[in-house]
């Protein structure tokens, strides 16, 4: 086989805490997005149509759901004979095991996977942010600058930019600064958390890393501001296409939304760049005679015979006669009985709502979140008395 | 655990009256049902049973389906030591093509031998149905007959072309004819016949000595009185679709919640070729009831009483009522469809009219632009 | 997908001690046997033609070579998109990991992969035996009798009786009393560590098992023995064919030695029951003709210039012109140099005997070893002075 | 990394004096080296070369084709947008079988149009080597060339049927003839042509248009003067097997161990269907040299400058010399075999004595007992 030039190594451990119920038993990378997906499939499609064809997954928290979605690779056609997709837990060795203590550390811990494929250069990518980009020109940029590593930016809103990685770069985009979270930022270029790196330089920075006691082992709070301080290579990769990481309630809620648009910045249906998942082998979707369907994304094996707007539906989902369902999301699975009203609402995996009920309001000022699993039901007294 | 027997999905001289629908394609790969063809619920079914073995006697046109199946991997059937065979007739010996399925079944008989399963069972494509094979080999076996053959009891007038039988008491097929005999029985044949591995080698070949070379006609229909042919009764929902009329009335079947449920859930779910299209989007002034839409379609129009295959396009102000929109079909602004039936890739100029029956559907062929 | 009536968990953690320097970096059941497989092979082959087709597969100690050996489960066409084969590592917790406590605690850590397949039966085995079996008639015997448990056990001759578990059976084959390694045996039939368990028992016993502070966990020390105190119905199978634990360097050369036979007890060349294994993709071996090949097993990729007697030469082994190999076994990539002897020995994968140089002896009472990756070298000096 | 280059091997018309060997099968699937098939040098090359996506343009006889490829897996193809197509002519129509291979090109434009990359490697099968074409793209861009030829230079009096080439100082490719030309040159073309898929399509529709439906004939040979055509030279070993003499030289050349490391190993290894053979097994008394051995072989007599292919069983007190014997063959007691080829699974019955010469060997058919 011809020798891996560019290998990836997909961070997907992360517990993605401020999503509440959704990831009480999932892993953030595992969280279903745009009515179909999962978080992940973003990336590993990426990787796939960016020609790289070995990824390493690296899994920790609540990782059951993750690595049965990503089974043997199939749905990306990374289940090859040599390289494709390899799952990446924390290794227990015979004096037992931990998690990995940060990003760095978590490649740190793979360095004989990668070692093995022997690549030129090693991408490092996180399984949390949705976003198509094509990681070949990343490289292309990468190799052009003769750089020590390449950190994919994007340009954020001034107000928002103290909650990135922001970096300074000069004319020819070389970082000259880079700052983690800064309260003053001296620019508005924030890093995406995709990193191309050359293979013989980030293996030395890991293990001069890992060596210091000092470290957080991490990308962003260690390795990338020594490599600066030491004068390595270190340039910028301009992103302006939609970028988004989806770890609150909110911004989640938010990037289903933005689907919704007229011409949505993030277009799921483009015939070269498709967003591979693993099928769940559902019927076409069933719009009954008294569904009233408008402005939303609705995914196979759904079955609506109430109303729906401005809201994406998952696979399996289903809405009741006489229910309402505007600008929420139901996830997988997710039952809406007869008569019942779901306002700025997510409602997780297999989650349902009985007969009557309401979730959500229009003027709330939080997204109402129903939980995995969870059923809400009437209490039998007022199933009668208030019929909505 | 697997079940112990082999398929066998038989598409030689299938009776076929599909008319443009098939001009490019066997009766197999039809599409039906917004994302299938109609292979998918026979193999299914197989996949689900356990079978771990389906042998596809190619005939014609098999292009469609050799790009459908592919290695099997969408039904699981890519295995080690079995799986997924698409046996195409010789290429180099042009009379083949008129020969009977015995004659194939013959040519192709090491693939019965080499199988591990003692018994076969012999089924058609055209059969929309989702069918637990375990359970028809349980009542062979209990039986002692020697052929067991699926059938349903159907409401008069069906479209389909099928085969009527007489069932005794006993459960025993005392007559079957062909779907133009006088035999007066709403019990149909759904072309599914178990058998033992080896009494189907030797009807092989003693009918074929015998010059004939049809394995229901020569083999089952003539020996109803030497061999023990019983029935066993299927009960969920069946269409026998062959010919324009029947694909259209069992399409718009689908549009029952309850033939839905049945048909894609019972006893377990029907896979097909994955296509990897986003979820549908309906766009706001989109106004769709009583319809099955398959994913990747981008509606802003009208839609009733219709089924949309995977990617289709309906424009603003178009309008599709009882009509089947296959793959990739775009409906131009304003058109209006009725009753009619677009294959692939067809596209609607904006404006455009078109109006079928519900008996005679408006038939648009493959890549058509109207 | 049809439900899984019956799934397999194949303990392949073990880390074989008493095989020393060839399981310096391997499990145990990654240690090569037979010319051209690995131990596991023989047990993941079984499940295949006995038509099980979910396996867990609990590895442990030096997994690396062992997983990439496994794959995702091609070569046994246990790559399936339902079931198929799943390496399930000891799994680190937020709390951290430790490695499985013993056989039973292996399976109870990993009920959560068990209970979602449902299954009726669970069929527990090790990846440390070389045997072809079908268990599907265990299975067949286990439900005809009603079981709870079934236990395959194998004759052993009476003096070697001790060092196993040993069952005593009554007429029906209800096991009437069981003991691991006893000093006084009573009887000759020895568990060959295949267990056929009904799963809603093995369930409760894991739960109990665990629970019990005094337990090892362990399936023969614990889980067996209290099952038949609580007069559970345990029943034997008697297996009466090949069956070996190649758990000592003697052993595993013994059992290599075994094939060679003019009619072997263990036939490879079985059209009905192929052992599979991952494909080296090696071309079609090459015997010179200075060679002088005799009773032995030679695979793919090897080169043969020298005489071999009685040995057993895996994929990519060569022998040089006026070497002589016998009673022997050249493990994956072993070369043997120019006028070298090899008698009673185990080279290891990739070592190197160089030119003249001599390993193992006709007398010697214990096979000799080269360890992995090893090269033995005669001192200049001795080049010349000492042509074999 | 992919390279851009999409892969087609063309097994059109392929110059075929393979005789017996080819009876029931395609030149691409005659088994060569003990456990490959013609085919898998240009395949493996390719995918080692890391083409993404290979077309196999399927003629004759292909079911052994299908068969051995399979969905491509072994050959690590079956990929989720890319990989391995099996395109075999339409079998509706039987004139489609005299057509030349631009006229399958054309019918299969899509499959070059729809490919994403730049340029295209058209082969044949029955090319024995192991080619780097990622290098031959490096030149072929390089050097500005409209077409790039992969050639070789051969000692006089090779025996393959093969066109020949004159090349200038510049490496520009200015006569080529057919095999049976009189040009006096030792250069060969490999029959691999790289070129810009735009100039490809160009070169289809042009020459189809002008009547003429053959690629190098009528789309390279005849345009020496307007296209630079140049050629790569290989530097590893080479056979051009598409005749009895030279399949049986270039399969003995395998026995020289520096040809053995080199075609098998340089610049990456072959691959092939994997069969599960175990090691094979020279039991007290074998005496073999010289040969090449595949596994799954169980020899108690003598081997010796031979090639035995996988499970063939050689008898005590059998001999067999300077033969080729494929899979599964059975030399009985006391056989003797000298220049001879044994197709799959013949029966040589104990006592029986077989000479060819090494211009002319004795070729058994496929399953025949003698």
């Amino acid at each position: 086989m011809r020798k891996n030039e560019c290998i990836a190594m997909l961070l997907a451990g992360g517990e993605g805490r401020r999503l509440g119920v959704l990831t009480k038993d999932l892993a953030k990378p595992a969280v279903p997005f745009g009515g179909k997906y999962r978080i992940i499939d973003f990336t590993l499609s990426n990787c796939v149509h960016s020609g790289i064809e070995t990824v390493g997954v690296l899994t920790q928290y609540q990782p059951l759901v993750l690595t049965q979605h990503l089974g043997i690779g199939s749905p990306w056609g990374l289940d090859r004979r040599e390289g494709g997709m390899h799952v990446l837990p924390p290794y227990v060795r015979q004096k037992g095991g931990t998690w990995y203590k940060g990003t760095a550390n978590a490649i740190y811990q793979n360095l004989g996977f990668i070692e093995s494929y022997d690549p030129e250069y090693v991408l490092i990518i996180s399984g949390d942010h949705i976003y198509k980009m094509n990681y070949d020109l990343l490289l292309d940029a990468h190799k052009k600058n003769n750089a020590d590593a390449t950190i994919a930016v994007i340009s954020v809103p001034w107000a928002d930019a103290s909650r990135f990685g922001i970096l300074s770069v000069d004319e020819d985009g070389r970082v000259v600064e880079f700052a983690e979270k800064p309260k003053n930022p001296t620019s508005n270029l924030a890093s995406m958390g995709v990193y191309m790196f050359t293979w013989s330089v980030l293996k030395e920075a890991l293990i001069r890393d890992e060596a210091d006691r000092q470290s957080s082992n991490d990308f962003g709070k260690d390795v990338i501001p020594t490599l600066l301080e030491d004068g390595a290579r270190l340039f910028s990769y301009q992103f302006s296409d939609y970028w988004k990481d989806v770890g609150t309630i909110d911004s989640l809620w938010e990037a289903n939304m933005d689907l919704l648009e007229e011409r949505p910045s993030l277009q799921l249906n483009d015939r070269s760049w498709r967003i591979f998942t693993a099928s769940p082998n559902q019927p076409a979707q069933y719009v009954a005679p008294t569904a009233r369907v408008q402005g939303s994304l609705i995914n196979e094996g759904c079955v609506v015979e109430g109303a729906v707007n401005r809201s994406v539906l998952f696979n399996g989902a289903q809405v009741g006669e006489g229910s309402l369902v505007e600008d929420s999301i139901l996830m997988p699975g997710a039952v809406v009985g007869k008569n019942a009203k779901i306002i700025r609402a997510i409602v997780g995996e297999g989650a349902v709502v009985g007969d009557g009920c309401r979730v959500g309001s229009v003027d709330a000022a939080e997204i109402a979140v129903v939980g995995s699993g969870e059923t809400i039901r009437l209490p039998e007294e007022q199933k009668e008395a208030e019929p909505v | 655990m697997k079940l112990p027997l082999t398929g066998v999905i038989n598409l030689i001289h299938e009776a076929d009256e599909m008319e443009a629908l098939t001009a490019n394609r066997c009766l197999a790969t039809v599409p039906f049902g917004g994302r299938y063809r109609l292979i998918d619920f026979v193999l299914s079914s197989m996949v689900n049973s356990g079978i771990p073995k389906v042998a596809v006697f190619a005939h014609r046109k098999f292009r469609s389906l050799m790009d459908h199946l592919g290695s099997g991997a969408n039904w699981d059937l890519h295995r080690k030591q079995s799986g997924l065979f698409v046996l195409p007739p010789s290429m180099e010996d042009q009379t083949d093509f008129g020969k009977g399925d015995l004659y194939h079944f013959y040519r192709h008989r090491d693939y019965f031998a080499r199988s591990a399963s003692d018994h076969v069972v012999i089924a058609r494509s055209h059969m929309v149905c989702n069918v637990d094979f375990a359970k028809v080999l349980d009542q062979h076996r209990e039986s002692g007959a020697d052929i067991t053959v699926v059938c349903k009891q159907t409401p008069e007038g069906t479209p389909g072309l099928a085969r009527k039988a007489r069932v005794d008491e006993t459960g025993r097929i005392v007559e079957m004819q062909d779907h133009f005999g006088r035999l007066d029985s709403d019990i149909v044949s759904m072309e599914m016949y178990v058998l033992g591995k080896e009494l189907l080698l030797d009807l092989v070949e003693t009918s074929l000595a015998q010059g004939r070379d049809h394995f229901v006609r020569h083999s089952v229909l003539s020996r109803l009185n030497q061999l023990r042919v019983h029935a066993y009764m299927h009960e969920g929902v069946l269409g026998v679709v062959n010919n324009i009329a029947a694909y259209y009335r069992h399409s718009m079947e689908l549009l029952q919640p309850e033939v839905w449920r049945e048909l894609f859930f019972k006893p377990s779910a029907i896979y097909t070729k994955v296509k990897d299209e986003p979820p549908t989007h309906y766009r706001s002034g989109a106004d769709v009831t009583h319809s099955l839409i398959a994913n990747g379609c981008d509606i802003e129009g009208t839609v009733t009483g219709s089924i949309l295959f995977r990617g289709v396009k309906v424009a603003k102000g178009a309008v599709v009522r009882n009509s089947i929109v296959m793959q990739n079909g775009v409906i131009g602004e304003n058109g209006a469809l009725d009753s009619c039936i677009l294959d692939k890739d067809v596209e609607i100029r904006p404006q455009t009219q078109l109006r079928g029956s519900s008996e005679v559907p408006f038939i648009a062929l493959k890549r058509k632009v109207i």
